[in-house]
């Protein structure tokens, strides 16, 4: 991946648009910021020219286009108004701009496009698209902030997340609700704070780039591949599904902590209706990723009489077996370094 | 299950049965032999005086000893120690020999040697079966 | 390699640590001193863990007996248990249970007692279990879930300890001694106590631990593991002398003593029979504790340890001669065929029964006088003076059985007695049994008894011990023309051979209702209802929304796109018109 | 009111572009089409904006630079399309 000259290209400009939306401080800077994303993002998607990714790259930048166009629409509309300060009503013009802003991230009553898009693309696209592409417009949302939206996106976008992933047999696609589903979280923890949203955003990245770094190196799409998935180190399958227990948030691991820090601040907040759906649909969350693990954690399974060659270099290996470790026990070691400290 | 009897069926054998069972309670009451075969002798001349009645009294008279025989049994009967119902019974467990042939094949690769003449001792009792009964019949080699 | 094995070196170094126990606890006695070691374990903030050892005369003493039975015992089990091929591990089992049985000998704290406690019960379950067949899993059952009720109670006696800040108890029970906290600590350690030491309601498992190998019956279900209980309420004294709890625990000792003796006069189980008469021994020393009088307990407890530990080792080895056989009905004649343990066994029994100058003798018969001499009501002085004579009842009706007439078993029979091991383990244990009471007796009371007594009442005892044993003899010969006596009076022999019915009570009894509940709430609500509402029922309607919300995703990508737009103008509309 | 006037137009027009683009066409061409109708629409609202911002219509060019950049990439994206499934047809995507 790093030695084709475009694609270095295109990560550098697709990084910088991120970070010329971030950092703008007016909107329609903000909008060139997603529009440079956007248009390096393209070529990066369709790098092998086959018919998912073609299909994939082409949904994502109809969705896009529509949305930046109604974002910058709206931009207009709302400097229109506070030049003129006539009667137009604000929050109905920043509603329309969150609107085409959660559209963009995929959030959830305009989430569709999400999960068949991800369908078409291969395992570090599709780990782009889950955390890298989330930051622009999550962090424009965080400008926003107003209540009502969000804490409907947010109840729709778990129970989407946790609902749809439950029947669900490809892995992308269940990557993809569960990508849904932690919008959720993310969305109520910005709702809150913006350093809590950081860490959860952090943590999220850190936990599903594990996962999708072991299904590239694998190759694995379907379920069924992980049921009969029979490689010679079972050190190495156990400690993949306790990654995947770790994004599901399951306590002893990394991935409760954040979990963790939003609860708490939360039920400080009295949003005890919202913190009660999320935690329901995080737990049918879990009931899937566990149905994932039965392979690896039952005692008696079914293995194939073949063997799949561990075609793992030293340096993924051990950049796998690091990340893991922070991964299963990064919240222990860091309740440790907090009594140091 | 049908052909296998639940109950004693004839009235002579239940006779026998129970006269059977009368003296092992003797046995447990009455622990010195002496006094124990004087008894044995007194239950069997009890038994003889009421033979060859017609069986309609021969049943009543069943049943009377059976509700006596009930009513006076020993509460701890007398067990020899290795018998069912004994206090050393299913102490010592000798695992049946066809239990190595269940082995799993890694078990039995750790005793090459044990087990080669023991394929060997199998294929010579075959031999010597078939040289002793003939071989058997191919229609009777399939599961029933 | 003959000096080498397991038994050979845990016989040395227990019994050397024995006689240096010896040693220190005379020491200790005749200078008055108590050492009270406290090692802390961890200091956290205000909050310490602290491991604390308390060694006085009474516990290097116990100490002392239990390691001298207990390396006797592996001495002996080198050739009980020569054959077995576990040997090994019943040996550490043992050592195991000694080691616990030390660690609750001398800790004055409840924490450490229930430590040691737990690991009585559980090495007494894998001992009694010791033997892989049915019976002994049952017992193990019986025997495991009766301490656990013990266990339990101990359990929420540390918890109420809480109140006081500490679990070293020794420091509260004189001084909290009038409050109701203390009352119910009390009576917990005591219903603790009784289902270790087997008293009625819970005396089932006692005889049913028989199960275990012959030499764990002599060294845990005799002598140590059952006084465990006597031991913990000797600790506990102060607390039964001046209340309701030391009258009830009289009423029910008196009566185990009771029943248990009358039970061991229709057992035909030899090692039962002893069992039993443990039982009986164990309600003495109960109810001699619950009226105060805890050294002459604890006397009573250390003798009875020396010649009970001999007569279970003796059993043993006329049921290692008899292949295994228990029942003593096979047995008779045994006198002849196997002089010198029948020697051992009627000296451990003449003990048991007070013969004068044995070692029971000193303790049980300065219990009974100074019973006569404290004032006690007739109901219990009738259940003390009934037992002892039921005691030499039944110790001579065993002897009726196994040492008189003919051998019942067969003429095909390997009865001998040049089992030298074993019988060199029993000498000892032979003459602790014929000095031990006296040795003790001048050791432990350097100043008498007073005890005053009428004539009468001063040959009470001896009377009542030779009524018990013409009867125990007289009553289980029988001749040719007379019926058993007991089957005369057939249903009252029945009662009291099966110890009062308690075993179906405590089994069956216990666990008929529990059980059909068990199943009706496993039918009906497990796998019933809270199944149907429940696991099947609601991931059967996340499945269905799944699917309704698959029926959403299965559209073009134009309709999500006209849905935003839709959405779009909805908030336009508003923006113009609001 | 005359200020209504100035945004309603482009607004109605903006509008009608959008429901250009997401009803159902047989070509992605077309779609592209309307997308360029819309950023057209998008330039006009702009430009008024701007005038009212003292004419300071610099960042028309730069508007104009970024919608021809995303209406060559979606032709480049019909392009690998075509060369992919042989059509422009929206209807022969897969869904899901």
């Amino acid at each position: 991946m790093f030695n084709n000259s475009s694609k270095i290209l295109f990560i550098t400009v697709m990084i910088i648009g991120t970070l010329i939306t971030v950092t703008s401080n007016s909107w329609l800077g903000a909008w060139m910021g997603l529009e440079i994303n956007l248009l390096s993002f393209i070529p990066l998607l369709s790098d092998n020219n086959n018919l998912t990714s073609t299909e994939s790259s082409l949904k994502y930048f109809l969705t896009q286009a529509l949305a930046s166009t109604v974002l910058l629409f709206s931009v207009i509309l709302l400097m229109l108004k506070n030049n003129f300060n006539n009667e137009v009503n604000e929050s109905f013009t920043s509603m329309m701009i969150m609107s085409s802003l959660l559209l963009k991230s995929g959030a959830a009553p305009f989430h569709f496009w999400f999960p068949n898009m991800m369908e078409g693309l291969n395992w570090m696209n599709s780990l782009l698209l889950m955390t890298w592409q989330k930051i622009a417009p999550l962090m424009l949302i965080s400008y926003l902030n107003i209540k009502e939206l969000l804490l409907i996106s947010v109840i729709l976008s778990v129970i989407v997340g946790a609902i749809g992933g439950l029947n669900q047999t490809s892995l992308r696609k269940l990557m993809s609700f569960s990508s849904i589903n932690h919008l959720g979280w993310m969305l109520s923890s910005l709702m809150i704070s913006e350093s809590i949203w950081l860490v959860y955003f952090l943590f999220y990245s850190f936990l599903s780039f594990i996962l999708t770094f072991m299904f590239n190196i694998f190759k694995l799409f379907h379920l069924n591949q992980l049921f009969s998935w029979f490689i010679n180190s079972k050190i190495l399958k156990f400690t993949l599904f306790m990654n995947f227990l770790s994004l599901g948030g399951l306590p002893p691991f990394l991935g409760f902590l954040p979990k963790w820090l939003v609860i708490q601040q939360l039920t400080s907040c009295n949003q005890y209706f919202l913190l009660t759906a999320m935690m329901m649909s995080t737990l049918i969350t879990l009931f899937f990723y566990l149905r994932i693990c039965y392979s690896a954690f039952m005692l008696n399974y079914f293995e194939n009489n073949w063997m799949m060659t561990l075609n793992m270099n030293n340096f993924n290996m051990n950049l796998y077996l690091i990340l893991t470790f922070f991964s299963i026990f990064g919240l222990i070691l860091i309740s440790l370094f907090f009594f140091m400290l | 299950m049908a052909q296998v009897p639940l109950a004693i069926a004839s009235h002579k054998r239940q006779v026998c049965s129970l006269y059977k069972r009368a003296l092992r309670n003797l046995e447990a009451w009455y622990d010195r032999r002496n006094v124990y075969r004087y008894r044995a002798v007194q239950l069997r001349a009890r038994f003889d005086e009421n033979r060859c009645k017609d069986l309609g009294e021969g049943i009543r008279l069943l049943a009377c000893g059976q509700r006596e025989l009930f009513e006076t049994k020993h509460f701890q009967p007398r067990n020899f120690a290795n018998s069912s119902g004994g206090c050393a019974y299913e102490r010592e467990v000798i695992p049946p020999d066809w239990l190595l042939d269940y082995w799993h094949p890694l078990e039995k690769a750790q005793y090459p040697e044990y087990f080669a003449k023991r394929e060997q001792r199998k294929k010579e009792y075959v031999t010597w079966w078939e040289k002793q009964y003939g071989k058997p019949d191919p229609k009777d080699l399939g599961h029933h | 390699m003959k000096y080498l094995s397991i038994c050979s070196i845990s016989f040395v170094n227990l019994i050397s640590i024995s006689f240096s126990c010896f040693l220190f606890s005379l020491y200790f006695l005749l200078n008055n001193m108590v050492y009270f070691i406290e090692w802390e374990v961890v200091s956290l903030n205000s909050m310490s863990i602290v491991m604390t050892f308390l060694f006085d005369w009474m516990s290097l003493l116990f100490m002392s007996f239990v390691l001298m039975i207990a390396s006797l015992v592996i001495f002996y089990s080198k050739e009980y248990m020569e054959s077995d091929e576990n040997i090994n591990r019943f040996i550490m089992l043992v050592l195991m249970f000694v080691l616990s049985m030390m660690l609750l000998i001398i800790s004055p704290n409840l924490i450490s007692i229930l430590l040691g406690w737990d690991g009585l019960g559980l090495v007494s379950y894998c001992l009694v279990i010791y033997f892989q067949n049915i019976k002994s899993y049952n017992a193990g059952m019986l025997t495991a879930l009766s301490n656990r009720i013990g266990d339990v109670a101990l359990l929420l006696a540390i918890a109420w300890m809480l109140n006081y800040g500490s679990w070293n108890y020794i420091f509260y029970l004189e001084v909290m001694q009038n409050e109701f906290e203390m009352l119910l600590i009390g009576s917990l350690v005591m219903l603790a106590a009784m289902t270790k030491s087997a008293q009625i309601p819970f005396s089932s498992w006692l005889p049913a631990a028989m199960a275990a190998p012959t030499p764990v019956s002599a060294l845990v279900h005799s002598s140590t593991l059952v006084t465990a209980g006597v031991y913990l309420l000797i600790r506990f004294n102060i607390l039964l002398s001046f209340s309701w709890l030391g009258q009830l625990l009289l009423l029910l000792a008196s009566l185990t003593m009771f029943m248990s003796g009358l039970g061991a006069n229709f057992e035909f189980d030899l090692k039962k029979i002893i069992a039993l008469s443990t039982l009986s021994q164990l309600g003495l020393m109960m109810s001699i504790l619950s009226m105060g009088f805890y050294k002459l307990a604890m006397f009573h407890l250390l003798t009875h340890a020396l010649f009970k530990a001999l007569l279970f080792m003796c059993a043993g080895a006329i049921i290692h001669n008899m292949n295994n056989s228990q029942d003593i009905r096979l047995m008779g004649g045994l006198s002849i065929h196997m002089p010198l343990t029948s020697t051992c066994f009627n000296v451990s029994n003449l003990a048991l029964c007070g013969m004068p100058f044995l070692a029971g003798f000193y303790s049980k018969d300065m219990i009974l006088e100074v019973v006569m001499i404290s004032n006690i009501n007739m109901f219990s002085f009738f259940l003390y003076f009934f037992s002892t004579g039921l005691t030499v009842s039944y110790s001579f009706r065993l002897v009726y059985y196994s040492m008189t007439g003919d051998l019942n078993c067969g003429s095909l029979n390997m009865l001998n007695d040049e089992s030298w091991v074993m019988l060199r383990g029993m000498m000892g244990l032979l003459i602790m049994s014929i000095i031990g009471g006296s040795m003790l007796n001048w050791l432990i009371f350097p100043i008498p008894y007073m005890i005053c007594l009428p004539k009468l009442m001063k040959f009470l005892t001896l009377f009542v011990c030779i009524f018990g044993g013409l009867f125990g003899y007289l009553i289980s010969m029988t001749n040719l023309y007379s019926l058993n006596k007991s089957l005369l009076n057939y249903n009252i022999s029945v009662f009291l051979g099966s110890m009062w019915f308690m075993p179906y009570i405590s089994t069956y009894g216990m666990i008929f209702y529990p059980l059909n509940m068990g199943q009706l709430v496993v039918k009906s609500f497990d796998q019933g209802w809270s199944e149907y509402f429940g696991g099947q029922h609601l991931y059967q309607k996340l499945v269905n929304y799944s699917q309704i919300l698959f029926l959403m995703h299965n559209n073009s990508l134009k309709i999500y796109l006209m849905l935003f737009v839709f959405w779009i103008l909805i908030l336009l509309n508003f923006l113009l018109f609001m | 009111m005359i200020m209504i006037l100035y945004w309603s137009l482009p607004m109605i027009l903006f509008i009608l572009g959008l429901f250009c683009f997401v009803s159902n066409r047989k070509h992605l061409l077309s779609m592209l089409l309307s997308l360029e109708f819309i950023v057209l629409i998008l330039f006009f609202m702009l430009f008024i904006y701007l005038n009212m911002l003292n004419y300071e219509s610099y960042f028309s060019m730069m508007f104009l630079t970024f919608s021809v950049c995303e209406g060559a990439l979606g032709l480049s994206i019909l392009v690998s399309m075509i060369r992919t499934h042989g059509n422009d047809y929206f209807q022969s995507f897969n869904i899901m």
